[in-house]
């Protein structure tokens, strides 16, 4: 199989859609002339021309809602917002339009749309350009939200997202962007609300999603040369949200951690630590552990926003703190 | 452009004026839907009184000559965005009166099958595509369907155009501008048509808006404007159907602004302490309905049996919409999770209050 | 003490406010002429006149960030989002901006604002306008987050938020504005950051805020009578979170449950399930459950509606279960 | 209003005509600033590719006469609010070119003790109260800080006034027209100015703005505004000053618009693609430091020796500056919680990843 970046792998598969079908059109900022911030659209003004690569002003309530128009005519946008801190500024075109819309008019209109957005820090880019807003969107009923951790996920769930007939959230991350693995050729479509298994183990459960996942599959690995055995859930999709494949595996292990990027209160590892408690308590030797942000404005300076930051190392420790509290060292 | 910078002086009688070239059976059939608006309306505050009706309920009572004039200029093929201020566009668009009513009274026979509400009124056959809630929010959205437009055929007198409605009190937030913004860059078939009744809920248009002459606002993106009296349905009707035929052959956008007045409080439940009984009395002289009456009666197009007949035709139609309403079922609670989503996917969360969301075996 | 409503409570603290300290003054749309959507600032135009109680045109982001820069030059801005709905159009000026300012600029100036708004559903007012979205801002760093639910905390919680120099996000509710409590006279500070013990109890702790609180406290009541006694945390502060009240009080009841009036997965509720999983999992008889509202875009019909959303039933029926699964009831 | 709508063929050279009546030393002066900054960010940019800063860097190179005549019309009492490319201004404004350099570096003697970074320049003390990194934030919030002057002051001619700096992109998103309205609506002594460098990242200003002459924007708030060569130091400081005047005065918010250039890509790794040969010539010959020297030694007021000074002096200080940020410590992550909040309140969290949160007895 082809080993492609993950960057690749979205370029790719917004190649194939544009190709495949001629409602599906990219919308956003800079995505045209400028090949977009990140370069995921690099070329594609060139081939397919500016009605279907369509820049646009700085304007992200403008334009998302735009594309909320054009999808509930029929057209398959996915806009680009170039990080997630400035979906904020179409907090209300996404949250009480997109998700709203076919639902409270009773079922008349789908909205097919994907808005694709890199989170994630440690880039230093600061306090208002490195966060990890996903579980506000996880939140709300309406949206679907994904978040793939490897290119061949890029790829399946990105060709799912754009043939789902709801506006799906599609959530990049920066750091995954040059990240390299393999990726089947032709057509591939991964199903929305599912999670993935990214590394059977045995001992102890990590759940993670985008970059923490594959931070917990590095970790696992490590780990596995130690005699500790680590199943990792990918979680892939936060909404719908798979807590039968979380539930299941950690009933295997008994042992659970969560790793995730955003802030700990309130964010994504809640929901996990929440799911576990209802679907495998049990069968827990401990209680969940997550491993998340420190709960600031993210720093600048790279000492401080690396000290903020969760990475393998706070991840290894409380995976061993996890065995140690339920005597899997003897 | 004519600037009818005032038109509160003459109101909807003077206005009259133009209607003269009119055929007698467009005027009629223009005041039968004032009517019908009017008595619609009027039936559900009554109805929301009796608490048939729940949560906000705005009335367009005072804009009947600006809704029908807009309507009326609007091809069965065009597109409609409105705000929550919606009932008598619904009406006007082909609606059931039974239908919008039943939507009000949260039924399953409802326009949008109960879930939406006095600010909801959508219905995809004839094309309007809702009525909206937050302001602005419609602005965007109506302008990404009018790109749509673009893609699905050319421009030409039998193009498709769309028409986004909104408040005064809307071109003060930033959707706005965005939107208006994006379609003139685009050059997107689209009216954006201001509803100036000259209050937000309580805010005169004058202490919202720098520029309080709403339709200059079209500047900013080069976009041509105009203002028109609302409370002449004619040439509201004119200067839509103006508008609307140049978005469809040119592909311009527009943005007219109608001077209307609204004649009630902001919602059905507003006290309105705030307005002096001078501008309740200005609103109620600028009534359009009597003043066309009148002139439909001293032009002899209409008579006092006629309009007698008109009113209880249109009071017959709102009873029975209301019967139509009262005898619909409610929504089945068991159909909650019916429309969360279009494509089902595994997983999706489909519990009840309280109910487990994840067995333990 | 005297007994009033809790839109009394606010409309009272407001002007006492108001009148001790004239760097404080509020903003909004339609607070003045129109007295508030909710007239919980009625009066207060006539009182202190239009450069205290400042009317604004509908510009959520406009006038909330204008309320950010006015408390970074040492004003004390007080403003009103008409409902919770509405802010997520001033979204990144809160997350941004108000949330960042203080700590991303080294703490060179605070910005001592509040912003007050009312969320909740079961008024009919339809999918857009009825959303509880108090998990967004309690997961925000740089925000406080308080959800007072009776007026005595409305009085004690709006001063405190008043008087603190970080920006607070005030949480008030549409069915709680008519509801009655006794309130002390003269000053009172209420601290951020605390939960209280809304009725003490021994068998199952109920968590709550807000309007679930008022629900929580009249079910524990009920069920007072038939001998089970639920102790009821309300959190009042969501941001600082009172882990230690909470899990106090879980690990002497031994059983715990969520009432909270926002969507389920990815609520407030995770939190307190996840909070309780790491400081009390030793002394739970069974996994902590959560009642929360249906995912859906709430409908406006009436029947939909109160389906959709929880209430004392739905509490009493799981409150039951809990005890039930514990062997409660021999 | 005069409207200079093409400053492009003369360039600054010619502007220099109105020089004459300046004294010589307060245009040395200007020249010193525009060397320093220019000097400051080349020097930035290679500390970029050595990976002693971090982030984005943007850079005011091309924009040199616009930024030192903007901050000469201020007062030391007046408030600065800018966008992300906020270099300049904090040098003139009087920062510390070593606390600037310090913060690129994320030093703990950094403007922002490295917390902020290259986007956010910060100091109460010359009331530069930040340059912001979300396109359209700053307006707000500068907009908020104007409405506070006019609760401590009197207007008059010394009152404080406050200028908030954007981008030519900047004029087409929400933010943008909501500041506007409420400054006029409310008097405000706000001077807004767009750096119109002709470019967003790499948009067109006439393929992002319905009105590409961006000061006209003005007009949907019945607000003043006029456009200047940004490449005429002398022009850019009497529009702005004159702007700022009626500001503390009048209590009348203005919008300049300054043409100007970006000599270099968006950001410092930005590789131009986009950028036709055309283009970056024009933006090259546009250069208002050449120019500028060029202009000051034509009419004697400097010799090549004199300008080879003010070039190794400020090659001098911003050496200076690196040494001095390089010495400097890192921010100690044990501080990192030490500006979560300005008022401590109990509960808050503060543990590292992977800590425990609450503690199992
Ligand atoms: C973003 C937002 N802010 C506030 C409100 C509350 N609100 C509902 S209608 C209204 C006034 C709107 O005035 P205008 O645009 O003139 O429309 P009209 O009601 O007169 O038709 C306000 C402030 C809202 N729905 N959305
Ligand atoms: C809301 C938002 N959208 C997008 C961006 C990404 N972005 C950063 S700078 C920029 C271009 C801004 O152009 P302009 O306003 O002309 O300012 P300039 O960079 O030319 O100074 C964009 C799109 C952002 N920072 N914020
Ligand atoms: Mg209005
Ligand atoms: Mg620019």
């Amino acid at each position: 199989m082809p080993v492609i970046t993950y960057r690749q792998a979205l370029n790719d598969t917004l190649r194939a859609e544009l190709t495949r079908d001629e409602n599906v059109f990219l919308i956003g900022e800079e995505i045209g002339q400028f090949e977009g911030s990140y370069k995921i659209t690099a070329g594609l003004l060139d081939e397919f021309g500016p009605t279907r690569v369509r820049d646009t002003p700085i304007a992200e309530e403008g334009f998302v809602g735009a594309a909320i128009g054009a999808a509930m005519m029929g057209l398959r946008p996915v806009a680009e917002i170039m990080t997630i801190n400035f979906s904020l500024i179409a907090m209300d075109q996404i949250v009480n339009h997109a998700a709203k819309i076919y639902g409270m008019f009773g079922g008349q209109t789908p909205v097919p749309m994907v808005i694709r957005t890199p989170g994630g820090g440690g880039q230093q880019l600061g306090a208002t350009h490195s966060q990890n807003l996903e579980v506000w969107y996880a939140h709300v009923p309406g949206l679907k939200v994904v978040a793939p951790s490897t290119p061949a996920d890029a790829k399946g769930l990105l060709t799912a997202a754009i043939r789902d007939d709801d506006p799906v959230i599609f959530l990049e991350n920066l750091s995954l962007y040059n990240t390299k693995g393999e990726v089947p050729d032709g057509e591939q479509v991964t199903e929305i609300g599912k999670a993935a298994i990214a590394k059977e183990g045995t001992d102890i459960t990590v759940i993670a999603y985008s970059r923490a996942s594959v931070i917990a599959v590095e970790t696992a690995r490590k780990l596995e040369e130690e005699g500790i055995s680590v199943e990792v859930v990918d979680l892939r999709s936060l909404r719908p949200l798979d807590r039968q494949t979380v539930c299941e595996s950690v009933r295997k292990t008994s042992r659970a951690v969560v790793l995730e990027d955003d802030w700990l209160s309130y964010g994504v590892g809640a929901e996990i630590s929440a799911t576990v408690m209802e679907g495998a308590f049990d069968y827990l030797d401990a209680p969940v552990r997550r491993v998340a942000a420190a709960e600031v404005p993210l720093p600048y300076a790279k000492p401080m926003e690396t000290a903020a930051l969760p990475d393998a190392q706070d991840l290894t420790k409380v995976i061993r703190e996890q065995l140690e509290a339920t005597s899997f060292f003897r | 452009m004519a600037d009818t910078t005032d038109t509160t002086a003459d109101g909807g009688a003077a206005a009259g004026a133009s209607w003269d070239n009119e055929q007698s059976e467009v005027l009629l059939d223009y005041y039968r839907q004032m009517v019908l608006i009017r008595t619609f309306e009027q039936t559900a505050s009554e109805m929301y009184k009796r608490a048939k009706i729940g949560g906000y309920c705005h009335l367009n009572s005072g804009e009947e000559a600006t809704v029908v004039g807009l309507m009326a200029a609007l091809e069965r093929r065009d597109y409609l965005f409105t705000n929550y201020r919606d009932h008598g566009y619904a009406l006007c668009r082909g609606m059931e009166p039974g239908a919008v009513m039943a939507e009000l009274f949260g039924k399953s026979t409802g326009v949008a099958r109960g879930l939406g509400g006095s600010m909801h009124m959508f219905d995809t056959e004839v094309r309007m595509l809702g009525g909206y809630g937050v302001v602005g929010g419609q602005l965007p959205v109506a302008t990404g369907a009018a790109l749509a437009l673009t893609y699905r055929g050319e421009a030409g007198t039998e193009a498709e155009a769309l028409m986004c409605q909104l408040g005064d009190g809307t071109t003060n937030i930033g959707a706005f501008h965005e939107s208006l913004n994006l379609a003139a860059i685009w050059d997107l078939p689209i009216v954006y048509v201001i509803v100036n009744n000259r209050l937000g809920m309580g805010t005169s248009v004058e202490a919202a808006s720098g520029e309080p002459e709403l339709y200059k606002r079209g500047a900013s993106y080069r976009m041509e404007g105009d203002r028109v009296d609302g409370n002449d349905v004619v040439a509201v009707r004119e200067a839509a159907a103006a508008a609307m035929h140049r978005a469809r052959t040119e592909r311009k956008p527009f943005l007219l602004e109608a001077m209307s007045y609204r004649l009630k409080g902001h919602s059905v439940v507003d006290p309105e302490r705030y307005r002096s009984s001078e501008s309740s009395e200005e609103a109620k002289e600028s009534d359009p309905l009597p003043a066309m009456r009148d002139w439909l009666l001293a032009q002899g197009v209409l008579d006092e049996d006629k309009a007698d007949q008109i009113e209880s035709d249109a009071d017959q139609q709102v009873d029975d919409a209301v019967s139509f309403a009262d005898s619909s079922p409610d929504p089945d609670p068991a159909d909650l999770f019916d429309y969360s989503y279009a494509t089902d996917v595994a997983n999706a969360p489909h519990t009840l209050p309280g109910e487990p969301v994840v067995e333990m075996p």
